[in-house]
């Protein structure tokens, strides 16, 4: 076995030096029941060449996004990633190390997770972020039960409002069941969000708003979390993807107290849903409530600057059940892309790379409102937008899936009783005036 | 030498992206455009990759030695496994496009969950959980969701070994559940005395929700007793959580279903060596025996009639509900599965006994030297406490320190809580008989040097290492989290 | 542009420094008639996204040997290589270090050639080897031209055996061509070898034989090497194909003087034909003569084992016009390759390759010996054979890659006076015995 | 932390590469099957992988910092070459499969050479040069296989400047010609007035066979009579091979075509940043003039009809024949187009104006505390003398070894030779303001520093290195070029 280096000889050896006469003897504390003869039923070790063989057999069988026009987000963004991130995050250093509980042989991932910090803080306009999550629903889930813990059970509620991207919200409803959180979820429906306002009470601990949200509509933050903070609640600002951060005012500016959202569109691929980043921000006064892994600036015994992880206080391994969260791994290598990818753009970059999302999607719009049979439903957007169609959305898909292209996401597919003839759709900086004005013809032949 | 953070190098208007030029399209953002700055630095593509090159060489890596962190299972990460993972048919699909566009990713995750139930003859395994904690999560939520639909919802009292991971007791709680701590006994594992009296004659309506145990336990040792825990429990009507974290001590040798388990979580990126990437991404499947299935989240995978495979991805009503958007780890079912195939049935039962033998032979050769926490033989890591430093001014962290000096990642030190300094060496199978002897020669030359009052290397250790201890009080004390502009410096400190 | 640091700042600071007012002060040395005006004629820059879109669009126009089934030889061969190989060559260490002047900081690349130069010599059973050529067709000039200068001006002729590859033949006539020494060339055709020692007089410095040659025949150097030593004559051992000397007798141990070849099997890839990498091993007295790079062992100031670039004398930046030849590189990155490879593999895994090659080459032969219209015309062969069709190979080879399968290199391709009904065909461990069957039954089709 | 060598590590038995078992199939060897073991040793995979991650972390790379070897050309590789260079459809071709099968390869193959001929404006160029030096084996062999097929074989002499390239001799004389040394003069340029000597009035039928020169030249140094040169080299009936090594500080503002160049290699791994790989492999495709395009070596591309592309293979009777088997390097054609594609005319431009600022804002900071060769300013490398040392003890060799405990790679040493105790600085554009101003920092310390007459710190560095100084003569002497068992090391060591 190419991975195992003890031979024969080796396992002699270290038998005797142990004082027992076979490997079976070191299993000996396992009650005879329950120990197994002979190999279990699965196939047997496999050459490297027959494994890739087999992996590659299955991902011709998946349709790349990068091979086929593609307009789906509602979650996940296809963006382009420079070669030299998948490259950095893959040197064995950062690759195969552990969590850096050891600081002074880990200022590679410390440094790293401080910028990543300081650039989560700075994109979203907060004071200061945790070192990630594993994505932005869990994320968000995590912010409400911070929330809750910050009204110190004084306060039973939490309300999420009707553009939350549903997986969010439920993701959020399932950590929250346990616990004595009563979610009020307002219907996932296109529309404004004015009306998440006039369930803003007392009893309120946090207000969950998602701009620009799952219709990619953009939503004004300020007077939601002027009423919340009227009533004392927290505003929990969502997003999905982070580059629209660098297009619209960030939520920090608009009052929020808390700031999640998945970090994926940025250095990490759509990987079919995982492992992407959780962006955690919020403000200074609430850092000890905030969960996850937090890294922060020290010196060393010469007086030199140096990171450690820190505010371990708040965690599971020394709280125990007292933690503010169960949560102990972040999505270290993840975030180490995110923060290459927005190493490499820097301001102008970023800036730039949402200008032109924004651009593409002005122009898809553009595209599919002259369709007969489609109507862009939103008054503003970002990167991506809500149609409605004269079909169900969920065949209209199907038979752009057909014909080579991926069309973009029916609102369906998120939840089951929305409108079925809403399509989520998506245009990035990858999306090219060939694949939009082939995404428009196909899909006027499929409604027509 | 000292690498500036990036703030300190970069430039507003540099950058290491080149990007076409927009075509000034009137804007549909409506009021919302942000105004000014972010504040990002801006750096070239080279002084990019060296700022992170350079960083990188500030880590200790699984690549570069012996990386003994027990309970932490750091074992080699093939290469293979990070070229299928990025096979665009499963790098680059969208969790969202149709179904039957991304028919080769879910065939790898049905794949993926043969084995894994196979491995641990259980019935059912629930992927998406995105980390071990997770799938603790996810295992606890369906007990809860499995007892309430039994309407048994004053079932809320878990029992948690006083040595389990810090993560049991806090996933019971924030499923809603009470702690009730057992001791250990003598033998480092539960102490059955204080366990039966809890929990004999308790009967199906006591309180009891279940047990989450882990094994073998932190202290590296199998829970000899844990067929007769198995039944107690269920004879209180509650559930066995397993906490999986060391099932890497028991892939091909023992299943969990066979001792009675109710759900476990696996940690793929330890026992099936996807890679940890300086803490994570990981990924935590959760198996299920047949009183939980029903229970377990969505999304899932199930084959189809035609022989293709779709997705549940809304819940029923006895699912517990969705733990996260999409399907979880995707990244790291390719590489585990691939880890899985390379080894098949005889290679990870192989592999098993190898880090179990490992562990054994660290322990036999220290023995004399340094104090192991308990008798016997070991599973797949070793125990050692503080009492070999007795009087000799060096405390486990200054050993641990010391071994940077050796050109070794220090083991898990002060963990399990119940062995007083504890130190806890996990080799994995990873690890040549040639480098375990180097390790064990450095490992011996220390406790030597500790017994010979040599106490000052270890107290100014590390000297070999980017950096010298760091202040850790200091950096919770007054947190600085982020950089800040250096005339910011002082309100930052706050 | 994404790699170019300095900003418009940057540059006027700089040429204040200089003491200049513009960047075309500093190239007045230039002549005024020499200097362009303006951008040259080529398109502006371009983001990494519409590059990478460029090469894949015309990756995706060849047919990658690894999408099909393939049997194509005859100096090149495909083999897996295993994915840890191409990752560690990417290690920035690796890749982006210049040849090791100085070897205080070059030990990871210095060590690297010490331990190829052993495996090489192990492989070739010669005494040593130096650190790579640019690969086996050069490697074979100047082992020529090397026997030219050992013969000191005394011996005017090289006689290159029938089953030398054409193209190894036109290289070293090349650079023979220049220098005084006359090339009998036998002409290339399947066969016994033997009349190459009826060639052999006391004129003669070298004699230039392949095994496996050409045509896949393993030829028996021992009597060649007798008579080439009986008149003063170095014996040129050459090989196309690494992994054939795990089976065969090694030209070590067959009186070779100078044995060079190819390595590209192991831990290259094929890459259209390059780089590869010139394996170069000879007997221990003549190793001053030996042109190429050189590693060697010795002591730092501390007396510790360390590795340096030796016997430069020989080199031209030490001997100018008296060199032993003109070439300054060798072929690094990919002698780094193959080391990974062959320590990946060891005795026991190159060994084991070799039988694997073997045992799909001997069960190609013998799908392809019963098909009507082809006969398999080698009495031995390792990996590759040669075919005799009843059509001209090139055509058949043609209507086969029509068809999906590229089935082997036409004689003619190589050498165009070639008897056109020879086709070489090669199996290797990638080779299934689906391709195998897929391959039959094409061919006895297209030849029925 | 020393290394061992892997046959010091492995074992016989062990192996990284897992592989199906041989079946037993009767061998069609004949009496030719290997007895007996190789003697290679065995390794599993995460030992030879940590063997040579560790053995990496002993180089300095253009990755890690300044690598100012003059007439090198360090500068940054972009990660994105290396991406397209693995594209199957270049990485994964045979050179020898059907051309209708290898059409995207040869597509590259052709653009590539009509970025070349355009920047350099020249009609032809020959891409099989597997490395400068062969490039220039390709230029000589042109010009002389145009000279024999304008029956003037007598030509033989080839004037070369004593500050060329050690190559440039010695491929001359591969090639069958004499060499004719031409001094430098007090510029730093070729002597005129010899030059004159020996050319004026030599006539069409004179045995010039031409001049190899580099431009700009060893000294960084713009050879400002270049056009004079190529008219006497003319007239004399010669040939001008530029070597382009330097060719990095002209691309985009001067035309080696318009300076009367017949020949000139590129070395794609130093203008076009192909990695240089710790030795290779390199590139050096050759630009060639009209007159001497018809004797170019095979193979090359060529556009068919139908827009697609053909390679011509077999010689006709004027080529000079084939320098390697098949078509060069494919893979540096891909990583130096994608280089050039993406800077573009203007990015190419403006990083050759960025690489001669750069080198002349290194030689403006030092001026005043090291010696400058020549006055004036420079192009791309920037060329001190050892005068500033004079008195101090401190030598050329001991202030490079100095520069390696300061983080960087030293600059090119003792080259050119017609500069005493040379060092030849080539920053590149690689380099922001920032690191420069490091590196210039670093370099004025070290240069006040010996003039303080602290002679001990340099002749004892470098210490912050993985080794001290080596002992070059003992291994010169004695020569160890393999790893031999321990029992046979005393023979080994003959």
């Amino acid at each position: 076995m190419r991975y195992l280096p003890l031979n024969k000889d080796d396992r002699t050896q270290m038998l005797s030096v142990i004082g027992v006469d076979s490997i079976d003897d070191l299993f000996e504390t396992v009650p005879k029941a329950a120990r197994l003869d002979g190999l279990i039923d699965l196939p047997t070790h496999k050459s490297e060449q027959s494994v890739e063989q087999f992996f590659q057999r299955l991902s011709n069988k998946s349709t790349p996004a990068g091979s086929v026009p593609f307009f789906c987000g509602a979650g996940a963004y296809k963006h382009h990633i420079p070669a030299s991130v998948d490259h950095l995050i893959q040197r064995s250093e950062f690759l195969t190390a552990y969590t850096p509980y050891q600081p002074e042989i880990s200022q590679g991932t410390l440094q790293t997770l401080f910028e990543f910090q300081t650039q989560v803080a700075l994109l979203t306009g907060m004071e200061v972020a945790n070192a990630s999550m594993y994505d932005g629903s869990t994320a968000c889930a995590e912010a409400v039960v911070m929330a809750h813990r910050v009204a110190r059970g004084k306060k039973s509620k939490a309300i999420l409002a009707p553009g939350l991207h549903p997986h969010y919200a439920a993701a959020t409803q399932t950590l929250a069941s346990t616990l004595s959180i009563k979610i009020d979820e307002r219907e996932c429906r296109m529309g404004r969000d004015d009306n998440v306002i006039n369930h803003i009470d007392d009893d309120t601990s946090c207000v969950v708003v998602q701009s620009p949200n799952v219709f990619g509509e953009i939503v004004d933050l300020r007077p939601i979390a002027e009423k919340a903070h009227a009533h004392n609640a927290l505003l929990i600002a969502v997003f999905t993807e982070p580059v629209a951060l660098a297009a619209i005012t960030p939520p920090g500016e608009q009052g929020a107290d808390i700031v999640v959202g998945e970090g994926q569109g940025l250095g990490v691929g759509l990987a079919f849903g995982g492992p992407h980043v959780g962006l955690f921000a919020c403000r200074q006064k609430l850092v000890r409530q905030m969960p996850g892994r937090v890294c922060g600036e020290t010196v060393d015994a010469n007086g030199d600057r140096g990171f450690v992880l820190t505010l371990s206080t708040r965690e599971q391994h020394i709280r125990r059940e007292k933690a503010t969260s169960n949560i102990c791994t972040n999505s270290g290598l993840c975030c180490l892309a995110f923060t290459i990818h927005m190493s490499l753009l820097g301001d102008a970059g970023i800036q730039k790379l949402a200008t032109l999302n924004h651009e593409y999607a002005c122009h898809l719009a553009d595209v599919l409102d002259a369709i007969d049979g489609v109507s862009v439903e939103n008054e503003t957007f970002f990167n991506e937008f809500t149609v409605r169609l004269n079909k169900p959305a969920a065949d209209v898909v199907q038979a752009l899936a057909d014909q080579g292209i991926l069309g973009g996401v029916p609102l369906t597919r998120l939840a089951p009783d929305g409108d079925p003839n809403l399509l989520l759709v998506c245009a990035t900086e990858t999306s090219s005036e060939e694949d939009i004005a082939a995404f428009g013809s196909a899909l006027t032949e499929i409604l027509s | 030498q000292a690498e500036n953070l990036i703030f300190e190098v970069g430039t507003p208007e540099r950058t290491g992206v080149d990007l076409p030029e927009p075509k000034g399209r009137p804007s549909r953002l409506g009021n919302h455009a942000r105004q000014g700055q972010i504040g990002l630095p801006g750096l070239s593509e080279p002084e990019t990759m060296r700022h992170y090159v350079r960083l990188s060489q500030k880590n200790y890596a699984i690549d570069l030695g012996v990386y003994p962190l027990g309970s932490c299972t750091m074992k080699h990460n093939p290469r293979l496994n990070e070229k299928v993972a990025r096979m665009p048919g499963f790098a680059d699909v969208h969790p969202l496009q149709p179904v039957s566009t991304a028919q080769g990713a879910l065939e790898v995750m049905s794949v993926l969950s043969h084995w894994l139930m196979t491995l641990c003859n259980m019935p059912a395994v629930a992927l998406t959980p995105k980390a071990g904690a997770h799938g603790e999560l996810c295992g606890m939520m369906a007990i809860r969701a499995r007892l309430d639909h039994d309407g048994a919802s004053h079932k809320r009292r878990v029992l948690v070994p006083e040595s389990a991971h810090g993560t049991n007791p806090a996933t019971a709680v924030q499923c809603g559940f009470t702690v009730d701590e057992i001791p250990a006994n003598a033998g480092g594992r539960v102490d059955m005395v204080a366990l039966r009296a809890k929990l004999e004659g308790a009967g199906k309506d006591s309180d009891i929700a279940g047990i989450m145990l882990t094994n073998p336990n932190t202290c590296g040792l199998f829970e000899s007793d844990i067929l007769e825990i198995a039944s107690l429990i269920h004879d209180a009507g509650g559930y066995f959580y397993c906490d999986g974290a060391n099932f890497n001590a028991l892939v091909g040798r023992v299943r969990p279903g066979d001792l009675g388990v109710d759900a476990m979580h696996i940690n793929l990126h330890k026992t099936f060596s996807t890679p940890h990437g300086g803490g994570g991404p990981g990924s935590g499947p959760t198996v299920l025996s047949d009183a939980l299935k029903d229970h377990a989240p969505v999304p899932y995978v199930v084959k189809t009639e035609d022989g293709g495979f779709d997705l549940v991805e809304n819940p029923d009503e006895k699912s517990f509900g969705r733990m996260c958007a999409f399907h979880g780890n995707m990244g790291m079912y390719t590489r585990s599965l691939a880890y899985m195939m390379s080894h098949g049935s005889d290679g990870l039962k192989q592999a098993t006994e190898d880090a179990v033998l490992n562990a054994n032979y660290v322990q036999a050769s220290l023995s004399d030297v340094m104090t192991t926490a308990f008798e016997g033989t070991c599973m797949h890591e070793a125990l050692f406490d503080d009492r070999f430093l007795k009087g000799t001014g060096v405390e486990t962290l200054d050993f641990a320190k010391a071994m940077i000096d050796e050109g070794y990642h220090p083991m898990t030190m002060y963990f399990p809580l119940v062995v007083h300094g504890a130190m806890l060496i996990e080799p994995t199978e990873s690890e040549s008989k040639g480098e375990l002897d180097r390790f064990i020669q450095s490992m011996r030359s220390l406790a030597l040097r500790a017994q010979a009052g040599m106490v000052e290397s270890f107290k100014n250790a590390p000297v070999y290492a980017p950096l010298r201890r760091l202040d850790e009080t200091q950096a919770a004390r007054k947190p600085i989290l982020r950089w800040t502009p250096p005339a910011d410096v002082a309100e930052a400190a706050e």
